[in-house]
């Protein structure tokens, strides 16, 4: 078990809702709890990963009841808290906080269309070749468990843990989310996609035997079978 | 417990803002602001960019030229971020662009179980559907049933192929050009390949003849 | 990934709360949902493995935000309504419903000692001994499917999937959970507690590798290594 | 989707239910009195009978005994299931009890990871901690920290032993006499026995000097 986040498989959630689409922003305040994650980010304190990890470190309680833009909102409470840009003092009476000069890297409008359509990239060149050649079967590790951190954020779902699949490509080499969530380096790694049989990972829950699934998954995840 | 799990009181700081989601967006909005993190009118920006200028539109592009010219489709099944690239389709969250393509033999779905990883440059946002915890967490699984859903029959021959959502690579369903297409614009093209075409979760139809 | 009751090892559910303990019912209806469980139980509809059942399958959503009575009434309005004995339409408004003559089990005041003290023991009689003698080394099975209800009930937890352990007792023969949830009988086997070294368990999360992790497992859980 | 995942109209029957807590308990009260199955009187007995007949004291007295009695804690490790109704403690949820003995080897420590499964008939009902999701979530991956939360220190050489009770036999803990206990009755000794020293989650401590 990772955290509540990790519910790939899990059975109980019922009939998907709302299936016919919507609008963009159901509400006002979805696009107003989208743009400060955005801009707040662009502040350079964290990475991706470590916004992924403060979204999964909810209490299951709050996760299971915020919806989609209250899970960002209150994961970004936490981080700028854990940051010290706020304190919690500043969360319950913003209007308690003294007026300050702007932070060196405040996103200004102008640089918004720039920022948000370059993108950032996670391949990062790596000494050595890939392990695993398309085609290989490998088998991922036997715990979700990040090696580096106790209750660490890890990309290996829980349903695919232990299991054998055949890599069917590689996406080069890319960042670590295991170590970069929490400001241990980049640590890249090769990237491949696994493919699995649906009866490897679901046993006798499996749908349809001849269905599969794929999964990215970096090279720590796996080893040779 | 891990340290991401303590809390001084017994309370993680996102407890301390107003119960209302509303509020609460006003109150860090107003915080951010007075700490000289936020400047305001790039909020709008950002809520325009995304309310405005990238959508589904974008995707449904890719799917048309890749129907309409062999080689435009040989480099997205290749090189999809490059490919899109030269589109100017770049930026957040299409860092990382796989082109997956549905045939006679393989229906491809698209999931994120562990968040909601999805390709905003081709795409826009995810709808809130595919964010739901029923669909990270059944697609997966059983994702016939989460198709029958959505109202997708499949080819009898056809196997579901799943992509898990886990790093930074997102990925384009391609699906099957329907037959009654031919002869059609590009424009006329990308007007049937409706947002969920390119999940995994509807196939594209042609309008009802009179519409 | 069965369920969100499977919670074991689970992280981000913080400090325990309420240590110092307080009375047996913290509040007075906190008593009457667990009166009218065992009431409505003692009419022989359902078993304890249908009531666990019924809990375990409240929609995620549901099981985080209620409080354990709450769980329990849910399940139970769950149970009424699966069985027959209540409407959606009742549930909603009881005035509605004709007042019924007795059923033929309803438990009077006068058997409740009688009932409760009584219990009901789980061991039945099968035929061949147990296959695992104490100090043999099995390995719990892959999946933590139920292998005979598509997402069905069983008492295999998740964290103790596809990992080796030691016969450390065997507890007769008793009724199989898996089966007796679904009303596909009893299906009785014999029942071991088996202990996996905590480092087994948890890999990189383990808290201290001398520690180990004792659960009761039904013989089809487990296979010989 | 399971059958039990699937309801009509999309809401599971307890939705039905009035939403505070005190009002859905009364409302099914109402309809299962008129609906001829529940006797209101029968629900008085019950509530009495936990609140009132069974509790920890009975676990307590068990516990003394075996210190006390070297053939009753032969009999106890053994056959702990029928020593305990040989004391009349029996009933529900107390069908199948083991005993297991802390030791300057090993600290045993309980709990339910898939529910609350608990010895009612020695130890009454269990204890709100003892049914949280912290509880069950964390005693099974991470005793040592969870003990300390509860204030209990072990010995350097004690290594932990969790049982999580997935079926229907209840773990009782019998903890070490502790020194200083010498020539105490029986009534005296099961008066230091609280109940979490029988979860596993305390150590029995000997009163304070002059209280």
């Amino acid at each position: 078990m990772t955290r509540i986040h990790d519910m790939g498989g899990r059975f109980g959630d019922g009939a998907i809702a709302g299936r016919s689409g919507g609008r963009v922003f159901e509400e006002r305040w979805h696009a107003r709890a989208l743009a400060l994650t955005l801009a707040a980010g662009a502040l350079g304190h964290w990475n991706i990963d470590m916004s992924r990890h403060s979204r999964e470190c909810l209490p299951p309680k709050d996760y299971q009841r915020f919806s989609y833009y209250e899970k960002w909102l209150a994961a970004l409470a936490d981080l700028l808290v854990r940051h010290g840009l706020v304190t919690c003092g500043e969360l319950s009476d913003p209007e308690r906080s003294p007026a300050c000069p702007a932070h060196q890297k405040i996103l200004r409008p102008a640089h918004v269309a720039t920022v948000l359509g370059r993108g950032l990239t996670y391949t990062r060149p790596v000494s050595g070749a890939a392990k695993f050649a398309n085609g290989a079967m490998v088998r991922t590790r036997r715990h979700t468990a990040n090696p580096l951190v106790i209750g660490g954020h890890t990309r290996l779902p829980a349903y695919a843990c232990g299991r054998r699949g055949r890599i069917v490509g590689c996406h080069g080499a890319q960042v670590l989310p295991d170590s970069n969530a929490h400001g241990l380096g980049e640590a890249p790694e090769w990237l491949y996609s696994v493919e699995f049989a649906a009866a490897e990972l679901w046993g006798p829950d499996t749908e349809n035997p001849d269905d599969t699934m794929v999964l990215d998954a970096f090279e720590s995840y796996l080893e040779a079978v | 417990m891990s340290e991401f799990d303590r809390h001084p009181g017994g309370r993680p700081p996102h407890s301390h803002l107003p119960p209302d989601p509303a509020l609460r967006v006003m109150a860090l909005e107003t915080l951010l602001v007075r700490k000289g993190l936020i400047d305001p009118s790039a909020l709008d920006e950002i809520a325009d960019h995304y309310a405005n200028r990238v959508g589904p539109r974008n995707g449904a592009i890719v799917v048309a030229k890749s129907w309409l010219d062999p080689s435009f489709r040989e480099s997205l099944l290749r090189d999809a971020t490059g490919t899109v690239s030269s589109l100017g389709f770049t930026g957040r969250q299409g860092e990382h662009i796989v082109a997956v393509e549905n045939t006679p033999d393989i229906h491809n779905i698209v999931v994120c179980t562990l968040c909601s990883c999805y390709p905003w440059t081709l795409l826009g946002l995810p709808p809130a559907w595919y964010k739901s915890d029923a669909y990270r967490s059944r697609t997966i699984r059983e994702p016939r049933s989460v198709l029958a859903e959505f109202g997708v029959n499949l080819l009898q021959s056809q196997k579901v192929r799943v992509w898990d959502s886990t790093a930074e690579v997102r990925y384009l369903v391609v699906p099957m050009r329907p037959d009654g297409t031919e002869g059609m614009t590009e424009d006329q093209l990308a007007g049937i390949i409706a947002r969920d075409c390119m999940i995994g979760t509807a196939l594209p139809r042609l309008p009802e003849p009179g519409q």
